[in-house]
């Protein structure tokens, strides 16, 4: 394939951050297609918009998702990306590889694809980065066979879940992400590959209120890591912290011009409860108030963690904005035991039981949060079967407008207008 | 043996799932899982999680353009073979993580890294820009109303020294979306940029029929300004839809559902700039972003109305904003109206919501700070 | 002369509007008007304002049940001619001020009050439970979900120790609406009570032509309940409407518009309490009240359960907040899932909002207090 | 006519507050119609409901408003209240009162009505309560000679103007409330007493941010004193205060069983802005971060006070919750002028902006603030003239649904698809 002149792409070759133009162009080297996307990609540059046609319904055999169709607009021009799918190839919990592995995937994608990837998608797939209709199941055979690997998902179906580190390497996880997302990608392998849910539906799994996988904004059920006794408080280094023997925040800000560490400024005062205070040198905590919020415990690692009765919050609900708005997960269970012993079954008990009435309930793509809001949160309790908490909100209803049921009201609805013209006349 | 075309079902293997993790640790990270202690971030982009055990694990982080080429991921491969016995990984915002299981090994891994150019620059920790999400654009999205790859590279050349350093008065997360659709979390992100569209949907009604089903075009608009209409097609009367423009908000929704009705254009699309979202439960609650500046001109390959946009908020938060105080905390602590006046914005009606829940957003209070803005 | 009914419009005079209030104000009040200095309230009910001229004006204020006889508003005038030379006044909230311009005219003036049994109780100043604001209720309207002078006198009786005195956290605004019109500013008090129907409206075919029109009425349901429908009377059909039981939040709107639907029933109406509102801009903005018992029931004629709810709230607020802290500013720290477990008030799914702006009220944050509520 | 048993409402005739029972049993001795009140009174509270018809068109010729009808639904038992219609006397500014006044209107009331009455109304008008129909024109007769005084509204109409007591007894006002009430029910009395409006429509005055009126929560328009320059210091008192030698809060909380006084607890700290500091014994305001909220003016009303440029801010369109759910007040106009030199023009004309506009697009029985919501605010704005301001908002919006203007957008709106199609094949 001819190198294109790319004028305006050369620009984002200067600069201190990783340019994805030389990468491209060193890429072009062996992989000659790379030319056309960096021509392709120009012309946008110059036309001020995409190239790339309206989606594309491609896929290997007997999935429902995994591959998202692609095809130029200018296919003469740039034959190397006349056809550009991406495959989403399911990553392993929290991303960490072996090299080993990795070079086998790039041994791959240099045989069927672009040679060109995302290190990751938003979702958290390795997202391999175009390639042709006909090369989609020589690939998939390969990283099945070859690699005992397997696609995420696309389309109306589940996902691939994704989670933060966890105890991998956090001292703060409430529960293995690594595991509890490992497991439910592989329970529902069924519902990751073949669409069958009215929209799609993410899971992501944080292990504790930090939220490092972004799970309360961008997923339909977000499992995050919390606890229900109270927070461990190392006495000894909390004097070490006041002192100014130990970095706060675990030295994230080192290097700011700030003035020395000082409790009551950077830790009392910021608890959104107010339930610290020192007496004397020593750290009080009323566990009772908190609502573990993590700023304390970000800000002196060393002398306070979380306590030792972990779980999880489990928030539905949260999607982007289309199309009624933006959603947050909604809490709707304040504390889940997440156990491998039992392999997850309270969890998973709890998403049949949201998948059940969504797919029952819910219209086309419409996500599990906007049946939600369609249905009103009582009405969703009521069907999970789940105890109304004054937790479930900020703040109660401060409108009057209350949905009675027949059955709660004495002598139910019916009444008799000439009964009542008896004694009220008009 | 391999794929043969002829007989596809033929020895298919399927939902295998993606590797067991545990494959993947590190033997440092596998060892002590559950029983780290804490961690310290020695300095921009390197930190250490001590282990109860005793063991400590040193990370080094580097950025990445996240759209990056497998000759490049081979060459961090070459850096993990090095230095980390095999294995390295990647955040949950794109950047690269290499361990290492003793502090002595931290200096050659570094030496290693910043002897390849700008391919791995050394950061993204703590009170610092990290690596923004972002999303496909241009590269290979079918309906992106800006690029993501080529701003975002202009945005993080521009603000590159707050990447490896951890001077800011809280993280910074900037994040891109190229359309509504939003992929990522950019509604929820301290500095969003985001594509959109101002013109309404064309539509090719010499297409339509063959491409769409009209019945979902028409649901699809969260308005109602898709509607059912006739048109003209080669002098014969086709069923087709027509778009009230006046109803429009530019969604796109209408573009997912039906390729014959393109949105985007050179003029009309451009970059939102949104402001104060976050995600983490710390101190406040997660909170969405609000948008500031409604539009500015797609202007590659560097856009700098954009890269400025950003960079003078952020220069505004950092002289004004206290320790642990992120942008959209700092934001509300001094009042929205503040926030204008100190970044030097230009308020217009396009910052006043008015869509489904508009009315929890009007000022029903005669609480208000007096700005440049009331004359 | 005077009004002659078979010449209506001779002589008529229309629009003279009021009184202008000059001529109604204490010499003491006119003289001083815009020149006061400060205040101070003396003892509960009785305050004095300085001038800046050295004027002073001693206030004493009074509750009343605001249902009151032209007898008792005599008697008022009797004591404003005995002490005030012939002057006073109502606050906004129903009370009736007597004012003198010497601190050695407040004792007899008090005396005199206190001489006359409980007819003018003095107090409703400062940290203290003032008179509540309330509506018409069985006494006048027609369409009271409960009675309005009968559940505050029950109230009062049994607040009245906090009328007389400043020992509250701050002010305390009690209000009564007899129904969801909500006349008084019940939808912002410290503690609402609300009447509350909980049947849908019975449709009185018979007579609903003659006294409806049908397009109004049906348009009149917010949630589209009321449908056109016929329906049969003495063999005939005619043109009626129906309810869709299911969808009517017992709003009432529909009877408001057409008095064949009428809603109140002995067992379905009663009193919701809401809580937390507040109108001031001090400290906190204006904010809404919030329905934390959804339905007591109606017991005259001393509303016990209705009762006990508002002063269990009280007692548990005086315990439990901080100094100037309204209740909804006390709650909102709290929070409201500590509320309910300090004042031992079930929470059940009518306190969860699903109207209109419903989703803002949603926690969607993982901070929150573990009570007694989670199993 | 007959006394009723009334064995119910009997009970309340105990108790410490004021009992209305035994107030209507000593007005009965003269005016014995109020037997009748206090008889189907008992009965609705035997019967756990109203005894009151629906609705009943009556009036004075010419007006629209002022008078509500009620007919009893029992009235061969108690013909006393047959008719009962309740009669808006409107109230003067701040319903201050000479005994003359009253006691000619009680004079009235004793010969044309039932004898009992509301002081006040919630809208602010005096509420006579309960006549007959034939008795209307002879009180209004009477009401108009002999008094020189005139009803008030009711219907679609303006609604009796009400405020607070302001400059009369107030050392906070920002304006004269009573001035500004008056000018307006006078300015207004064709929209008052003849309906002309889509629905009721309420002005309500209060001098500062205290808003003892409660207009911000139950007036279309309301008018709420503020400043623009400093709080008025006076460090001498503030000593005072810090000293304990003034009490607090005006006193309020005399009897309160609180600690001695603390200026930081109770004001720096309560300043929502935090712009409040200490420097020695002198306090200490940043201005222009203070959002006027009155907290520290009340609790040390010797010390501070209000600043000396003095207006009010405009709120538009609160209502009670039928139909939308409540509304509080939007702040319009951050600052305004009020003063009675020019007649209150700047108010005036704001007033007729929103009247002309509200009376060409509001709909039947939609109040000013529902049809604010259905056209949204920057539509209200842009038709009421206002520039936007960052003040009209609590936040930006967070949600991307921007309506542009095709005037806003390079080029306009109109496009040639087949042109497009030239550069982007489909
Ligand atoms: C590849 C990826 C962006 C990226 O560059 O990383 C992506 C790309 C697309 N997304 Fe997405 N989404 C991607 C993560 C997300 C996320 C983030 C997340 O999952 O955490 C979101 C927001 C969270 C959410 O789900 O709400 C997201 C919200 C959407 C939406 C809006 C959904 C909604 O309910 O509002 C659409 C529109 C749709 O579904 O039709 C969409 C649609 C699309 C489509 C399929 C375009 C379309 O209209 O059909 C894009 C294909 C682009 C292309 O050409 O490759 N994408 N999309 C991400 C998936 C990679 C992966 O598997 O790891
Ligand atoms: C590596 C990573 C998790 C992963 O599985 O990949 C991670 C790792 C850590 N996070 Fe995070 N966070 C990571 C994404 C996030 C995200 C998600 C995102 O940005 O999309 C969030 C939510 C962001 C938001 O609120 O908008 C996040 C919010 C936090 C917070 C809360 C900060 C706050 O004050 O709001 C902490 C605590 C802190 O830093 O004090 C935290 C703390 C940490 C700690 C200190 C946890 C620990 O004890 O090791 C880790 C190192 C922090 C650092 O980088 O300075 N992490 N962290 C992610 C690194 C992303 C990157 O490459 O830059
Ligand atoms: C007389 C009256 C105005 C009138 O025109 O009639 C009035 C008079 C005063 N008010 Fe008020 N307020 C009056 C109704 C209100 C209302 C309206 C209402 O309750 O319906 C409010 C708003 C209530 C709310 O927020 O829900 C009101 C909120 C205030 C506040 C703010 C208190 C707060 O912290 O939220 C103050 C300041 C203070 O008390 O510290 C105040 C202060 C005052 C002062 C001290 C003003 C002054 O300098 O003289 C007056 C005596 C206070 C007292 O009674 O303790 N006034 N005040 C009203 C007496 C009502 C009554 O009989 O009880
Ligand atoms: C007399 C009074 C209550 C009282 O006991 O004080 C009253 C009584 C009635 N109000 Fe009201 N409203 C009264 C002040 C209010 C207020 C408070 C205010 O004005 O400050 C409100 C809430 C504020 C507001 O305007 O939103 C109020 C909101 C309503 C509503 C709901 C309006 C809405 O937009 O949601 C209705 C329903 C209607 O208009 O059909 C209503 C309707 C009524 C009617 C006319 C009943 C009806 O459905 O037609 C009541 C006649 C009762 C009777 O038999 O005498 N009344 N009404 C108040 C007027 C006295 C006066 O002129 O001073
Ligand atoms: S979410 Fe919590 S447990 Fe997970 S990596 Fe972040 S800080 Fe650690
Ligand atoms: S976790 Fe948050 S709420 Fe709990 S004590 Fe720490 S700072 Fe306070
Ligand atoms: S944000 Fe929009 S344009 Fe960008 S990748 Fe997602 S769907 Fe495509
Ligand atoms: S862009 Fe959105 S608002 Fe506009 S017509 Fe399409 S779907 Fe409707
Ligand atoms: S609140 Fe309802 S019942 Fe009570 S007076 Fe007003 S309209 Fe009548
Ligand atoms: S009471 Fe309200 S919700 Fe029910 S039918 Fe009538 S108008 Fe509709
Ligand atoms: S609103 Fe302000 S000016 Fe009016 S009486 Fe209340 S405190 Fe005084
Ligand atoms: S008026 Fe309110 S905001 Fe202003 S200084 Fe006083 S307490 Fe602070």
């Amino acid at each position: 394939m001819p190198k294109h002149d790319t004028p305006l792409l050369d620009e984002l070759e200067s600069g201190p951050w990783p340019s994805f133009v030389s990468d491209l162009k060193r890429q072009a080297e062996t992989k000659p297609e790379c030319w056309d996307i960096l021509g392709q990609l120009e012309l946008s540059y110059k036309d001020k918009i995409t190239h790339w046609k309206h989606g594309g319904i491609v896929g290997v055999f007997g999935y429902g998702g995994g591959i998202v169709g692609r095809y130029s607009d200018v296919p003469a021009q740039f034959p190397g990306v006349e056809h550009f799918h991406t495959v989403r190839v399911n990553q392993p919990s929290s991303k960490y590889y072996t090299t080993e592995n990795l070079r086998a995937i790039m041994d791959l994608w240099e045989k069927h694809g672009s040679g060109m990837t995302n290190m990751h998608g938003s979702t958290g797939d390795m997202i391999l980065l175009g390639t042709r209709t006909e090369n989609l199941e020589p690939f998939f055979w390969d990283l099945t066979h070859k690699l005992d690997q397997d696609l995420g998902g696309s389309g109306s179906n589940l996902r691939t879940p994704a989670c933060c580190l966890g105890q991998s390497r956090c001292e703060w996880a409430c529960y293995d992400t690594q595991e509890a997302c490992h497991h439910l990608t592989m329970h529902y392998q069924d519902e990751i590959h073949r669409p069958a849910f009215p929209y799609k539906f993410k899971f992501k799994f944080s292990g504790c209120p930090n939220d490092c996988v972004a799970s309360i904004a961008r997923s339909d059920l977000a499992v995050i890591g919390t606890w229900r006794d109270d927070i461990r408080i190392d006495q000894a280094s909390v004097k070490e912290y006041v002192a100014g023997n130990i970095p706060a925040n675990g030295g994230a800000y080192k290097g700011g011009d700030w003035p020395a560490f000082d409790i009551k400024d950077e830790v009392l005062d910021l608890c959104p409860t107010d339930c610290m205070w020192m007496e004397g040198d020593e750290l009080k905590i009323d566990n009772s108030e908190c609502t573990r919020c993590m700023h304390c415990i970000n800000v002196m690692p060393r002398a306070l963690r979380p306590g030792t009765d972990m779980g999880a919050s489990i928030c539905v609900g949260a999607k982007a904005p289309i199309l009624d708005g933006a959603q947050f997960a909604t809490l709707v269970v304040p504390f889940m035991k997440i156990s491998k012993d039992n392999d997850f079954e309270e969890l998973i008990d709890f998403i049949e039981q949201v998948w059940d009435w969504w797919m029952e309930v819910g219209k086309n793509r419409e996500r599990v949060g906007e049946t939600m809001q369609r249905i009103g949160l009582p009405t969703f309790l009521s069907v999970m079967e789940i105890e109304p908490l004054p937790q479930h909100v900020k703040e109660p209803r401060s409108n009057p407008y209350v949905f009675w049921k027949e059955e709660e009201v004495p002598g139910g609805w019916e009444r008799d207008v000439a009964e009542f013209r008896k004694r009220n006349a008009m | 043996m391999g794929y043969d075309p002829n007989n596809p079902m033929e020895g298919r293997i399927t939902d295998l799932g993606p590797p067991k993790y545990e494959k993947f640790l590190p033997p440092v990270i596998k060892n002590n899982k559950g029983k780290w202690l804490y961690h310290e971030i020695q300095e921009p982009g390197i930190m250490v999680h001590v282990s109860e055990t005793g063991d400590e694990v040193y990370t080094v982080r580097a950025g990445s353009a996240r759209l990056i080429s497998i000759e490049l991921i081979r060459e961090m491969c070459d850096v993990a073979d090095a230095h980390c016995d095999g294995y390295l990984r990647f955040t949950t915002r794109n950047n690269v993580e290499f361990m290492v299981d003793s502090k002595d090994k931290v200096g050659p891994l570094v030496e290693d890294l910043k002897s390849r150019g700008n391919k791995f620059p050394i950061g993204g920790t703590g009170a610092c820009v990290t690596n923004p999400v972002h999303t496909q654009g241009w590269v290979h999205c079918h309906t992106p109303a800006t690029d993501a790859s080529g701003p975002v590279k202009a945005v993080m050349d521009d603000l590159f020294e707050y990447f490896g350093t951890m001077t800011l008065p809280a993280q910074v997360r900037i994040a891109l979306a190229c359309c509504l659709n939003m992929c990522g979390a950019v509604h929820a992100s301290d500095i969003a940029l985001l594509g959109v569209h101002r013109k309404p949907p064309m539509i090719d009604h010499s297409r339509i029929s063959g491409v769409c089903e009209l019945p979902l075009a028409i649901a699809s608009c969260p308005l109602g300004a898709v509607k059912p209409a006739k048109a003209e097609v080669n002098g014969e009367e086709i069923k087709s839809v027509k778009v009230n423009a006046e109803r429009c908000m530019f969604c796109g929704n209408c573009y997912t559902m039906c390729p014959a009705m393109p949105l985007a254009d050179p003029d009309g699309d451009g970059i939102a700039i949104l402001v104060g979202g976050k995600v983490s439960n710390s101190r406040s609650a997660p909170t969405f972003s609000k948008m500031v500046i409604p539009f500015l001109p797609n202007t590659p390959p560097r856009w700098p109305e954009t890269v400025d946009a950003v960079r003078n908020i952020l220069e505004v938060y950092i002289k004004d904003a206290k320790k642990y105080e992120r942008i959209g905390e700092w934001a509300e602590r001094i009042g929205w109206e503040k926030f204008f006046e100190k970044c030097n914005i230009p308020f217009t009606d396009k910052s006043i919501d008015d869509y489904r829940l508009a009315y929890d957003t009007w000022r029903t209070s005669t609480q208000f700070k007096y700005t440049s803005h009331i004359k």
